[in-house]
C-alpha cells in the first residue's frame, strides 16, 4: 500500500505548475478549478484590485525609504508579494479573523490598517498596533510559524459559536518546516476547523532557497494531514482572489480546512538590515521581475481596454497621499513615556511588578532633580 | 464542609468554572474520555460535552497554541499538560506568546489561561514525570504561577486562576493528589482571599521555614519534630510564586530573623534564590544568619530509588535549621567551602 | 492545481487497507511491492522469527507480573505489536543504529538487551540501560517524538562518514502529532538522510483512538514530505519484514529517507497504571485477538507444515528462561549508592556540584553517626 | 595580538575549531551562504563545504533535535540560533535531550554540543530580537553556561566551549559584536585558564559590582565615573554564568563587603538572585549592607524606543552604588517598600 501524491511530487523550483488565470504577458487563461470562482470579477473590482496593489507597494517603498532615513529601525519589503496578499484578503469577509506574519503590509491594508500602524512597531514605539477588535486581525507575528496555531484554535472557537465565520493564517515557505506549522494542520484536520492556510512560497527564507525547506512543492504537504489544498501562482492576483474564494468557501461551509501555496517572489531584500546579493543571482531577480504582479494586472487590464491614464493617475495620487500619511506618521511619532514599559504586563494588580515601577519612578525623579540641580 | 482529597477538589473547582462561566474551556491530552490520568478531569467530558471537554493531538505547543486562539476568540481554556516534563515542546508557545500577547498588545489581547500541571517527585515515577520546573516560569515575565499544597487552596485557586485574566501556571503537587482535607465547596470567588496572598501554615517564633507544594507537608513535619526538640518553626506557604507575597514572608522574617527555604526543584537560579535574595533585600538587619536554601541538587531528577536522595526531607530542614541557629549540623553548610580557600581565590585573570 | 492523496484519503480506521503477505487466519497471501523483499525467507527463518516473538511475548508477560508484584515502578506492554517489533528489527543490520521509543522490547531484544537491560530502568534504579555502542541502539525515548530528530541527525552523520549504515526510529501514533516528528522528516527529506521512519500505529495513545491524531491514513503524511511510504499490517511478521527491508534498501543506497506505517494494536494497557476498559470495548479488543500476530505465524507455520512440538516446546523453554533470567535480574538487583545521583551530570569536572556533592556526602556521614549514637 | 572585533573573533574561534577537529559541524539558518545574519560565520562554507557547514531548515527543535543525533554519531556540533528570542522552539531538545542524556545514560552518550546565541538588547532591535534567557540555562543541570564580554575570551572560550565534552549554551552579546579588541589568536587550549572563571576586569576596593556579557562594559564605565567621585569599584566579569566562579567573586566580596550585581534579564528569579544568595551564603558576616540587583525589570522586553527604560546603564548601577554605600539615592530601594508596611502584613490566612 505505497502511497505517492498526486500530481507526483515535481521539484519544487517548477514554479511554472501552478493555477493560473492571467499570463506573465496578462493574456487570460481557462482554469477548470478556478474559472468559476471569479465568474463575477469585472473590471471594476480587477481595478479595485490594482489600486490595491499600487498603494501597496507605494507605502511599501515609503517604507523602505523611512528606513534609510533611520525613521524606523527596519522595515521587512513585501515588494512583488502584492498579488498573494491583496488576492486572498479581498476574498474574505469583514467578521472572519487573520493571524499574518511581519511581511504581511498588503493583508493589513486590506483588513482596514491606518497610517501609523503600518509603521510605529517597526519605528520601535510599540510592539504592535492593530486593534484585532476593528480590524479582525491579529498583531503581525514574529515568531516564526507560532501564528498558525492561534488560527487554528480561533478556528475551534467559531465553531464552537456557530458562526458563520472563518480564520485564516499567512506564512511563509521557511515557516513550513517550524513544528507549529504541522501541529496547526493536525489540529485543523483532527477538529475540522474552519481555518484557511496561505504559505506565501516567495522562494526564501532569508538567504535558503525554498529548497532548504523542502523539495517538493509544499502543498503537497497538506494532504497528507487530511487538508485539501491549492498550488497557485501568487503573482496573479485574479488566480490568488479564485483560489482564496475556493479556500475560503471549503471552509466556511464546514467541511474543515483548505491550504494554499501561493508561488510568489520576494523583490527585495528580506528586510532592510539583509543583502541579497550575498546568495542570489541578479538573473533571479530580473526573471521574477517579468512576471511582476501590478504590471500582469496593468497588462490584463490593457489587454480588456480597461486601464487608462486617469486610472493611473488617480491611483498614483491616492499612494502618494498614503505614503505621505505613513510618513507623517512616522514623523509625527511621540514615544511613550518611560513609565509607560511597566504597563499592560498583567491585566490585574501585580503587587511585585508595582513595587518595581514605583522604585523606577522614584529613580527617575531623582535622576531628573539631579539633571536640574547639576 | 467535605472531606476530600486534592485530585477530587481540583475537579470540584474545573466543574464549577464550567459551570459558572460558559467561555471555560478544558483540553489537553486523555482529559475526555479516560479523564486524565490523574482523573482530574473525571465526568468533565459527559457532563459538558466535547464542545467544552477537549481531547486534543499529541502535541502541547498544539495544545497552548490553539489555546491561545481561543482565547483571542474570548474563551478562558484550561489546559492539562499530562507530566510536568511534558511541558517544554510548549515553552515557546508559553513564554513567547502566552506571557507576552497582553504587552505586544497594550492590553487590548487578554490571555487568560490556566495552565494545569501535575508536578513534582516522590512519586516513584518513571523519568519525565517528576521535574519542578516551575522558576522557568516565574522567571518569565506576564505570567502568574500558582503552586498549591491542599485541598481548600486546590479548589479555590484553581477558580481564581480561571478567573484571572492573566495566564496563570498552576502546579498541582501529584504527591498530595491523595491527600485528603476540609474543603468548603460553597465560597464566592468575592469572598476569596486573592490569589496572591501566602499563607502561614503554621506559627513560630525562631525560624521562618519557606515552602511550597508538597514541601509545605514537609516542613510541617519537621516543625512537629523540632518542637520535640525545643524549636519553634514558623511554616509558610508561599502558594504564589509570582508574585510572592513579601509582606507575609518579611512579617515573619522580621520577626525570627532565620530563615530556611525548601524546594525540589534544583537550587541554581531556582525560586529559593529569588526568595533569599527578595529576603535579604528587605530584611537584611533582621537577620541573625544567612538564610539557607533546602532544595533539590543541581542535578537531572535521578531514578526512582534514588529520589530519596533529592526531594529534600524533614531531616534536610532540620539539618538546615540547625544551621541558622549556629548549632552544629551534619552539613557544614558553606563555611568548610574547600573551594574558597583554594590558591585560586581571588585570582585576576586579566 | 489540486494536490490529492494516491491512494485517496480513507478513514484512518479501516485496518485491512495494509500491505500483507499472510491473512489472519494464516494463509500466504501475494503482495507485488513485498514479494520480492521475503523470497528468502525459508522455514527456519520464520521459526526463528516466531521464537523471537514468543520470547518477546513472554518477557513482556514477565514485566507485568514484576509490576503487579511491586517489583517495577512500571511497565509499558507491547503485547499485540510482537510482528511489528521483530519483523522490521530483523530486517537491519548489525550496524544500523536505532533510535526507539519506551514500548519497543522486542526491537531492544533483537539488538541484544539483556535480562536487566529490559527491566532496571522501570524497576527505577537506573534511568536507562542499553549500551549503545554495543547494541547500536539508544535509550528508550520517553518525550513523545523527541527521538525522531536524533535518528535523522544520526544519520546525516552517517552521510558525513560515507558509511554503508543507516539510521532507524520508532515512534506511535500519538507521536504523529509533535511538531518535533514532523520536523524531522523535512529535515530527513531536506538532507536526504538515510533513515527509516516506522510508525506503530497501535491504534491508540493512551485512550486517545488514532482519529484524534489523524482522520487519515499515517503513512499518507510522509509522501508531502518527499518521503516514500507504505503503510503494512503490523501483525504480519513476514509482511513487516519484507516492508523494512524495502525502506531500508531506500535508505542505504542514498535514495534518502522512507516511511513506514505498521498497523498493528496495543492488546494490553498503555503501562500497567492505565485502564483500557474506561476507553475502549471488549469487542474492539476481541476483534484484535483475532488478529494475533503470533497465532497468525503459528497457522502459517502450520499450513506450510513447519510446525511441530517439539518447535513449541523448545521455544516456550527458552521463553522462560529468559523470563527467569528477568525475574532474577529484578529482584536481584542493588541499588546504586546515594552519592551516585551526582554522577555523570557532567562530563567533566563541575566546581558548583562537587561542592554539593561535598556537603551532600558531610550531610549523610553526619546523619548515620546520629544514627549509630541513637 | 591583533586587534578585532568580537564578531570576528568568534568566527576565528570557529574556523580555529573547525581546523583542529574534523568531527566540529557548524549548523544553523543562514549560517551558510549569507555567513550568519551577524556574519559570525563568514565564509566558513566556502572553506570546510557543506559537509562541515550546514544550513538547516528554519526548525529550531529540528536543528538542536538533529545536533543530538550528530552529537551520538561522535561529531561535535556548534548550532546557532538566530537570535535568543528564538531559542525556545528548541526548548524540550535542549532541557530534556541535550541537558540529560549523559546522565540518562550514566555517561555512555557526551553530548559536546555548543549553542551559540546572539543575545541581549540596547541595539534597537524588533520584539524577540533582544531576549536575555541565559536564567532558563543556568536553571537546567546538564548544561554549562558561558556569557562573553570581549574578544579575546570569545575567541578562547567558544574554542573551549566546543572542546568541552559538555553541552554549552553559549551566549554573544550583540551590542559588543563591533567592539574592538586585542586577540591572541595563538594560544594553545592547554594553555588557557579554565573555561569556569571569572575575570577580575578592574581592580577596586570599595564595592564588589559583578556583571556579566555586555553589563561588563556598562559596569566599568561606572567604575570610570564612581572613581572620579572617590568611590573605588571592583568589577567582575563573571564570564561563565555555571558554575559560577565564587572562589573570586567570594575573595572580592570578603574584601570590599559591598555588592551590586547587574544583568539586563529581569530580576525575578534571574541569575542575579542566585549569585546574591550564593554570596549571601558564603559571605554573610563580611557584608555590610543587603547586596542590589540592578537589572532589567520583571516585564516583557519593551519596544526599541523604551529600552533603555529597560537596560540597566551606568547610573543606574551608580544609584545602586549609593544605597549600598548608604549614600542617599534616588531609587529608595526597599526600605521604603509600602508593602511592607501596609495592613495586611503578616496576616494569617489559615
Ligand atoms: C522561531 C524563529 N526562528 C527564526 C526566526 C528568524 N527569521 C525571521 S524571518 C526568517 C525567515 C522566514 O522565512 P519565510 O517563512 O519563508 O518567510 P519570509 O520571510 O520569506 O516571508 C527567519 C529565519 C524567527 N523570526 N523565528
Ligand atoms: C512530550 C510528551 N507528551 C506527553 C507524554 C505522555 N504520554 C506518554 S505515552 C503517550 C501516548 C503515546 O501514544 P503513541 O505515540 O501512539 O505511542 P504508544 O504509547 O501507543 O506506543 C503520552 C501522551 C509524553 N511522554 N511526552
Ligand atoms: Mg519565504
Ligand atoms: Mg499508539
Amino acid at each position: 500500500m505505497m502511497h505517492t501524491l498526486n500530481p507526483t511530487a515535481e521539484p519544487a523550483t517548477d514554479t511554472d505548475d501552478v493555477a493560473r488565470l492571467v499570463r506573465a504577458d496578462g493574456t487570460r487563461v481557462a482554469d477548470a478549478e478556478l474559472d468559476r470562482w471569479v465568474e463575477d470579477v469585472d473590471h471594476e473590482m480587477l481595478r479595485g484590485l490594482y489600486r490595491d496593489m499600487a498603494l501597496v507597494r507605494r507605502i511599501d517603498a515609503e517604507g523602505v525609504a523611512l528606513q534609510r532615513q533611520g525613521q524606523l529601525g527596519l522595515w521587512a519589503p513585501c515588494r512583488g508579494q502584492e498579488a498573494t496578499q491583496i488576492g486572498t484578503a479581498r476574498a474574505l469577509r469583514p467578521e472572519d479573523f487573520v493571524f499574518p506574519s511581519y511581511r504581511e503590509l498588503g493583508v493589513g491594508f486590506v483588513r482596514g490598517a491606518q497610517p501609523s500602524d503600518v509603521v510605529l512597531a517597526w519605528r520601535g514605539e510599540v510592539h504592535s498596533t492593530y486593534d484585532h477588535r476593528r480590524m479582525r486581525t491579529a498583531p503581525p507575528q514574529i515568531i516564526i510559524g507560532a501564528q498558525t496555531l492561534h488560527a487554528v484554535g480561533y478556528a475551534m472557537g467559531v465553531q464552537r459559536d456557530g458562526a458563520d465565520e472563518i480564520a485564516v493564517t499567512y506564512f511563509g515557505d521557511g515557516a513550513t518546516s517550524q513544528g507549529d506549522v504541522n501541529e496547526a494542520m493536525v489540529f485543523a484536520s483532527s477538529f475540522g476547523a474552519p481555518v484557511v492556510f496561505v504559505c506565501s512560497n516567495n522562494q526564501w527564507a532569508i538567504s535558503e532557497p525554498v529548497t532548504v525547506q523542502s523539495r517538493f512543492p509544499i502543498a503537497g504537504r497538506a494532504p497528507g494531514f487530511g487538508v485539501p489544498s491549492m498550488r497557485v501562482d501568487g503573482n496573479d492576483v485574479l488566480a490568488c482572489l479564485g483560489a482564496m474564494r475556493w479556500a475560503a468557501d471549503h471552509a466556511r461551509s464546514g467541511r474543515g480546512p483548505a491550504f494554499l501555496e501561493a508561488v510568489t517572489y520576494r523583490m527585495g531584500p528580506h528586510t532592510t538590515s539583509d543583502d541579497p546579493t550575498r546568495y542570489r543571482s541578479a538573473e533571479e531577480e530580473e526573471r521574477w521581475a517579468r512576471r511582476d504582479p501590478l504590471e500582469r494586472l496593468e497588462a490584463l487590464l490593457r489587454h480588456e481596454h480597461a486601464w487608462d491614464e486617469d486610472f493611473a493617475s488617480a491611483v498614483a495620487g491616492e499612494a502618494d497621499a498614503w505614503a505621505a500619511a505613513v510618513r507623517d506618521a512616522t514623523l509625527g511619532a511621540v514615544s511613550r513615556e518611560p513609565l509607560t514599559v511597566f504597563d499592560d504586563v498583567y491585566a490585574e494588580p501585580h503587587a511585585g511588578l508595582a513595587a518595581q515601577r514605583d522604585r523606577y519612578a522614584a529613580y527617575l525623579d531623582g535622576f531628573s532633580d539631579e539633571e536640574a540641580t547639576r | 464542609m467535605t472531606q476530600m482529597t486534592m485530585g477530587t477538589a481540583l475537579g470540584h473547582g474545573l466543574r464549577r468554572a464550567l459551570t459558572d462561566d460558559d467561555r471555560v474551556i478544558v483540553m489537553g491530552e486523555d482529559i475526555g474520555r479516560l479523564g486524565g490520568v490523574f482523573r482530574i478531569t473525571d465526568g468533565l467530558l459527559a457532563e459538558f460535552g466535547s464542545g467544552r471537554v477537549i481531547d486534543t493531538p499529541l502535541a502541547e505547543s498544539g495544545i497552548v497554541g490553539t489555546a491561545v486562539g481561543l482565547a483571542y476568540r474570548g474563551f478562558r481554556p484550561v489546559v492539562e499538560i499530562q507530566f510536568d516534563g511534558f511541558v517544554y515542546p510548549a515553552f515557546d508557545q508559553i513564554v513567547c506568546q502566552v506571557a507576552k500577547l497582553h504587552y505586544r498588545t497594550q492590553g487590548r489581547v487578554r490571555m487568560p489561561l490556566t495552565i494545569r500541571i501535575p508536578w513534582a517527585g516522590g512519586v516513584g515515577a518513571a523519568e519525565h514525570h517528576s521535574e519542578s520546573p516551575e522558576a522557568y516560569f516565574v522567571h518569565t515575565a506576564g505570567l502568574r504561577v500558582i503552586a498549591v499544597s491542599q485541598p481548600q487552596d486546590a479548589y479555590m485557586m484553581l477558580r481564581q486562576a480561571i478567573a484571572c485574566d492573566d495566564p496563570v501556571v498552576f502546579f498541582e503537587p501529584k504527591r498530595l493528589y491523595h491527600r485528603k482535607g476540609d474543603v468548603d465547596l460553597d465560597v464566592d470567588l468575592a469572598d476569596a482571599p486573592p490569589m496572591g496572598l501566602a499563607r502561614v501554615a503554621r506559627r513560630g517564633e525562631d525560624v521562618t521555614v519557606l515552602a511550597y507544594g508538597a514541601q509545605v507537608q514537609t516542613a510541617l513535619d519537621a516543625a512537629v519534630a523540632a518542637e520535640e526538640e525545643g524549636v519553634s518553626l514558623e511554616v509558610i506557604d508561599l502558594r504564589s510564586l509570582s508574585p510572592v507575597d513579601y509582606r507575609t514572608v518579611a512579617a515573619s522574617v522580621r520577626r525570627t530573623g532565620r530563615v530556611v527555604v525548601t524546594h525540589e526543584a534544583g537550587g541554581e537560579a531556582g525560586v529559593g534564590s529569588e526568595v533569599v535574595t527578595s529576603v535579604v533585600e528587605r530584611c537584611f538587619a533582621y537577620l541573625e544568619a544567612p538564610p539557607e536554601r533546602v532544595t533539590g541538587h543541581d542535578i537531572p531528577y535521578p531514578p526512582a530509588k534514588l529520589e530519596k536522595h533529592h526531594v529534600p526531607d524533614l531531616d534536610r530542614i532540620l539539618d538546615a535549621v540547625d544551621r541558622v541557629l549556629g548549632r552544629p549540623a551534619s552539613d557544614p553548610g558553606f563555611e568548610g567551602d574547600a573551594m574558597l580557600s583554594s590558591p585560586h581565590a581571588g585570582e585576576v585573570i586579566r
